[in-house]
């Protein structure tokens, strides 16, 4: 399955294939690195995710556990307390909620507890957020949960080559990461070879996607791909849209997102995840305290609604769509032609 | 009791001072203790006690309860089921764990138990809604006392304990029994839900139906002990070990469990041993995990098969009976696939219509952001493809408007 | 204990003093009311909150429960199913957590779920916050874990009479709520009768607790009493600050809030939770959504660091205090002199 | 084997087809099950069989374990720790742990524990330093291989289950042994750590110390199984029951199964009868829940008490003996005192320091704003009182400056 990625130079992969080859180019390079969870071993993960890792490591490598995710969670901060690089994967984004206690209480904060004698080497993959047609609790965005936690890195990865250079630099990290995986761009493919640009990625650096001159979107994850397309259209409005992909949520890329902001002079936070509380908030007030006498209009936010996730027939109201989102910056306080810097 | 090794105890008889008495363990655990082999009806003699009518009402509802659970499977085929998990190999429980229950008593399914929901009387359409996708619950719970089909694994159990507990506070004659899987018992939840449950004495009954795996995970690889049901006598309870597959065995265990904790006797756990036939849902490739010759093994254990012996045995498996009883699965699946085949009628606003008893501000904006957006896209499908796109674009106002100072 | 307040008129009482009263009148108001939880029963709570109860009304009406949190609140799930409105104390903010997976996928939902058919009447009382000298895991600031749950409702009193009438509200809500108790103010004492000025307040209302003109300090539960005193320092500088007492955080009183804002043209957002991911940010940018134009200043926050709890000895560098609050007021963009509408 | 009723089984051995072979259980259940009596030894005549070198180590470990108990209670009052569970009544239980593992193994200790860490060979001023409030764990835990202190409830089962497991691949002779109260085997974490350990077979021992109380809560409130030790049989594992005030019981049943974990046969459950003599903590009201007549029958099964009388009957408790064992139960207790009478060094900038490897861009901002407002505060306070408040307002920068454009 993953067989067309292995040879090195551009090859066609889907982001699961991506994903696989880093957690078997990271086992092969590692053996302290471990993969557990639910369904990983024989099967592959429900996602495929580990095809293949039990049967070319070993189950002791690679091995199904118990269901149990506090258990698994807690074992995995057991294994990383001995030196092992755990790399746990939550079945779903609503199934790691059991965890939440092991997550908060312990893993994000081992090694602050030891003042740095016990760090915890640990990667927890949780495949998040809609647009598959999963039924109630499949398509959780849990991101605000974990940005809520001091000591968590997170991180979700938005294209192919990221998903790969992001997820080895997780497992890298002498940090716990929650690694955020949009489950509707497990299919999404691209040419990629896993020895470039750079194998392992800097965590922490967001990327400018399409540069432009009249509005950021700032997004992640899921709804990239979305905003691409509305940059694209947003063309025939006469808006000139530069797309930010934070790729790393926390710690948060301060310098990049803020220099796109203080050059366009407006800015939209676009994600999957309710409004309320959610990851915008924090974008846009973070953004806002740092670059005020830039902004022409205040940042917006495109959000999922601040409702229980919908039913698979109706989820397409709910998602950040291309219209919302140039309804959006329609808001954004234009003059009757875009202008730079206007401003009131 | 339990023959016990006493070691080192030949002087405890004069032990001085004699220990506090919080030391005594207050409950045997002998009676807790399941049987070594599993609880069998069919095939032995006690077979013979059981009524006749009992027999062909569970014969009837495990045809119908197969034929469901093909009906189901197709329909995901069709696009018409986001996803089925199948109870195929399973019926005997899901039936006997439905006719175990009075009118006024709960059962509290999971995403695997429509069958029982069903065979409890709740409309096949509506026991799939879930399944189907346009809503999350398909039925008013309070209708036929059946819990909302649940998700996350063991979580529907500590509200099985709640509601019976309840009830019991308030005098009411109920008892809820609630199904887990093998896989579910391994969560932190099954182990608080029994705690509970035993601690309060909560008129409740649980049912594993043990199948065999949890999505690709053998038994093997989620428990090594005796069996499932030796986890009842760490909280107190007693645990049952049935033959899942017989569908009077589970009846007269889950039967007698119900009415001993409609009695005031307490929880018990019922450990039925059965097999998952289909794979985990249709989504799932169940050769990646377990073999053909596993499968075979258990399809010459079946449910209904094993019925139709003791039936044949009787006399009572008239062919007139066999057509009677397949015309009614036919009339049930037809019925199914007929209603199934219409698109559920949804409206949207819905999203915002039960989030709370009285919408929040936020979300009477929110809903007032999605009605400009719908209306604006009627408007743009009305006029023609070649229209600027965007008709709406502007008008929608989801955050209340800024009036400049 | 409580023998004080039982009489009519304004007599001194704690908080603590008031929320067992109110939880003793909700119970003999409504049999429905069931309080349970770790050690509420003989003992009163380990806050002496439920004092008395377990004597007056039964062990049946308010009893101890097996030590074991994702069972409490999904055992009083049960209850609510069966109609009964459950009041669950959770010992320490920390010790929550076990019940998250009930809490997000359960309370939170089960309304929507069943399109209206199964509401949950419950409380779920969580004291929260530092400033007690508690150990590991004993101050906690959890809002932001709630907020972020669609189907909650978030409530947290600052004063004596609040505690009484929020939490008699909270309890006759048909709808959950997890009620936030601040550790620090359980013994702070006001005269105050429960009978006025209103037996039970409504929920989602803040209130105006300082009017003033120069700026606004938003803020809630345990940062209300070092606003007060931060907002009585200012007048040293020159600044009349107005102290807005959040009350309820979800749903959100965007109406209250700004007009202050509106009125004074700044705002801070004060609270002891981490500033990253926390209540500051969302209410930070939706007061900037919406009062863009008024604003003489970026919203700023003053926030509990982003870093796990720390220990007594050090936590008084953690907690936002009255200096921490002015210096970032002074941090507002003033002109040399305090003067309205001046803008950039 | 247990005595099993075999209802309805008359005809199981024909039967017929052959149930399929995943049913047997696969586990003798019997030896997994705990004694009706708890074990002991002082007392009974299998005492004579301990050897006198044990005895007199843990003589000397309980008195020393008492009195630094004693100390740590007294240092609350004198505001020298913010609070302190004692062990005090419970020391054959840490005791016997700390003296049951290798030099390699680990030790996971809650909060109630640190006197087993004190026995481990860990500076109690260090085992304190949670208590005592000037950071969260005083100690490198890898140095003794002591796991830190850990309060939320049963969570650092998962933890030891783990590290066992880790060992285990690696090939190293590790055995890792938990510490949890009754109250906690209530918590989910219980439960799927024991699965963990048992499907995994990880070197791990359990000890329950069931000390009668979760603070107020008594343990018929918590469980009504015959005993916590039959928890042990749902999982696979063996369960054992011991006289927790029995320190020779104790640790030859904690060394028992260690060196069983260590020779590959899998984790153990072990439960130790002991009782909480002081309240939950220095800030707990024990009379609320409890009466002194029950503190008083405890008292009369003391672990000091009842080893000091197999000691006499042996004749090892010499005035000597005895004067030494105080003079160095003493000496540890005026060096505790002491030293936690010494201001901790404490640098608020440490708040930063651990929470990631590499500091973050916004702690570093954070760290610099604090730093400013020390510096702030430093420079306020030489100056005299009756200085302008606020000196060093506007000089923060926590949020990077934003420059007018
Ligand atoms: C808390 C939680 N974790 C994970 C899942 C994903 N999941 C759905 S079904 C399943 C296997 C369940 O196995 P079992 O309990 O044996 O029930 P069965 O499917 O065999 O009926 C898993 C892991 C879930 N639904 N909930
Ligand atoms: C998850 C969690 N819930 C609640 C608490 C609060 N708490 C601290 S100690 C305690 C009682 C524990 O009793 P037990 O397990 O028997 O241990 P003991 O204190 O008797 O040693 C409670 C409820 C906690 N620390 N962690
Ligand atoms: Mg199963
Ligand atoms: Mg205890």
């Amino acid at each position: 399955m993953t067989a067309t990625a292995t040879e090195a130079g551009r090859k066609p992969a889907s982001m699961a294939q991506a994903l696989n080859r880093a957690l078997r180019d990271a086992m092969a390079a590692d053996p302290t690195v471990h993969v557990m969870g639910e369904d990983v071993g024989d099967l592959g993960g429900v996602f495929r995710v580990t095809d293949g890792l039990a049967k070319e490591f070993g189950e002791e490598r690679c091995g199904d556990t118990p269901l149990a995710e506090a258990g698994i969670l807690g074992t995995a901060v057991g294994m990383a307390m001995y030196g092992l690089r755990p790399v746990v994967e939550m079945q779903f984004d609503a199934f790691a909620y059991p965890g939440f206690e092991q997550l908060i209480s312990h893993v994000s904060r081992m090694r602050n507890r030891t003042r740095g004698a016990m760090p915890l080497p640990l990667t927890i993959r949780v495949p998040y957020g809609g647009g598959i047609g999963g039924v109630e609790h499949h398509s959780d965005s849990s991101e605000a949960y974990y940005l809520a936690t001091p000591g968590l890195q997170v991180v979700t990865p938005a294209t192919v080559a990221d998903a790969y250079g992001l997820l080895r630099a997780a497992i890298a990290s002498d940090d716990p990461v929650v690694f955020l995986e949009p489950k509707r761009l497990y299919w999404s493919r691209a040419d990629w070879s896993p020895e470039e640009p750079e194998p392992v990625s800097a965590l922490g650096r967001a990327e400018i996607r399409r540069p432009g001159r009249s509005a950021t979107l700032i997004t992640y994850g899921p709804s990239l791909p979305v905003c691409m397309e509305a940059a694209e259209a947003a063309t025939a409005e006469g808006w000139d849209l530069e797309v930010l992909d934070l790729r790393s949520l926390l710690p948060f890329d301060d310098e990049t997102v803020c220099a796109s902001v203080r050059r366009t002079g407006r800015a939209v936070v676009v994600h999957e995840s309710s409004g309320f509380g959610g990851p915008g908030g924090e974008i846009a007030a973070r953004v806002t305290e740092r670059c005020f006498h830039h902004l022409e209009a205040p940042v917006l936010r495109v959000a999922g609604f601040d409702i229980p996730y919908p039913p698979p027939m109706l989820e397409r109201h709910h998602l950040p769509g291309v219209d919302r989102i140039l309804d959006t910056v329609s808001r954004l306080q234009w003059e009757s032609d875009w202008t730079e810097g206007s401003g009131d | 009791m339990t023959v016990l090794e006493q070691r080192g105890s030949s002087r405890s008889a004069s032990y001085w001072p004699a220990p506090p008495p919080a030391w005594r363990p207050r409950v045997d655990p002998a009676p807790l203790l399941p049987d070594a082999e599993p609880y069998r009806l069919l095939g032995t003699d006690a077979a013979r006690q059981v009524e006749d009518g009992l027999l062909t009402e569970l014969y009837e509802q495990l045809v119908r309860g197969r034929r469901y659970n093909a009906q189901a499977t197709a329909l995901t085929r069709q696009g018409r089921l986001a996803v089925y998990p199948s109870s195929t190999g399973q019926e005997a429980c899901q039936v006997a764990a439905a006719l175990a229950l009075k009118e006024q008593d709960w059962l509290f399914p999971s995403y695997r138990d429509t069958l029982a929901a069903v065979a409890r009387g709740l409309d096949p359409v509506q026991a799939l809604t879930l399944l189907r996708g346009d809503w999350h619950t398909g039925y008013d719970p309070h209708e036929h006392r059946i819990a909302p089909l649940c998700t996350p694994l063991a979580t529907q159990l500590p509200h099985a304990v709640g509601l019976a507990h309840a009830a019991r506070l308030k005098g009411d004659d109920v008892v809820a029994l609630a199904l887990v899987g093998d896989g579910g018992t391994s969560e932190g939840d099954f182990h608080e839900a029994l705690n509970f449950a035993a601690v309060w004495q909560a008129p409740v009954v649980f049912l594993v139906q043990n199948n065999g795996f949890a999505i690709s995970v053998p038994l093997a690889k989620q428990s090594v002990a005796p069996s499932l049901a030796h986890k009842a006598v760490g909280y107190g309870m007693p645990g049952r070990l049935v033959d899942g597959n017989d569908a009077p065995a589970v009846h007269e265990v889950l039967t007698e469990a119900v009415e001993r904790a409609r009695r005031g006797g307490g929880p018990t756990l019922v450990e039925a041993l059965t097999y998952r036939i289909e794979a985990h849902t249709n989504a799932d490739d169940a050769t990646r995990y377990r073999t053909d010759a596993e499968v075979e093994e258990w399809r010459g254990h079946d449910p209904i098969a094993l019925l139709e012996r003791e039936l044949t045995e009787r006399g009572l498996l008239s062919d007139a009976f066999v057509q009677r009883t397949r015309d009614g699965a036919e009339e049930l699946a037809a019925g199914l696939r007929d209603r199934m085949n219409e698109d559920p009628a949804l409206d949207p606003m819905d999203l915002f219509a039960h989030v709370y008893a009285e919408q929040t501000g936020q979300l009477r904006e929110q809903a007032a952001q999605l009605r400009a957006e719908l209306e604006a896209e009627a408007v743009g499908a009305e006029e023609d493809a070649g229209t600027e796109q965007g008709a709406g674009r502007g008008s929608a106002d989801g955050v209340a408007g800024e009036e400049r100072p």
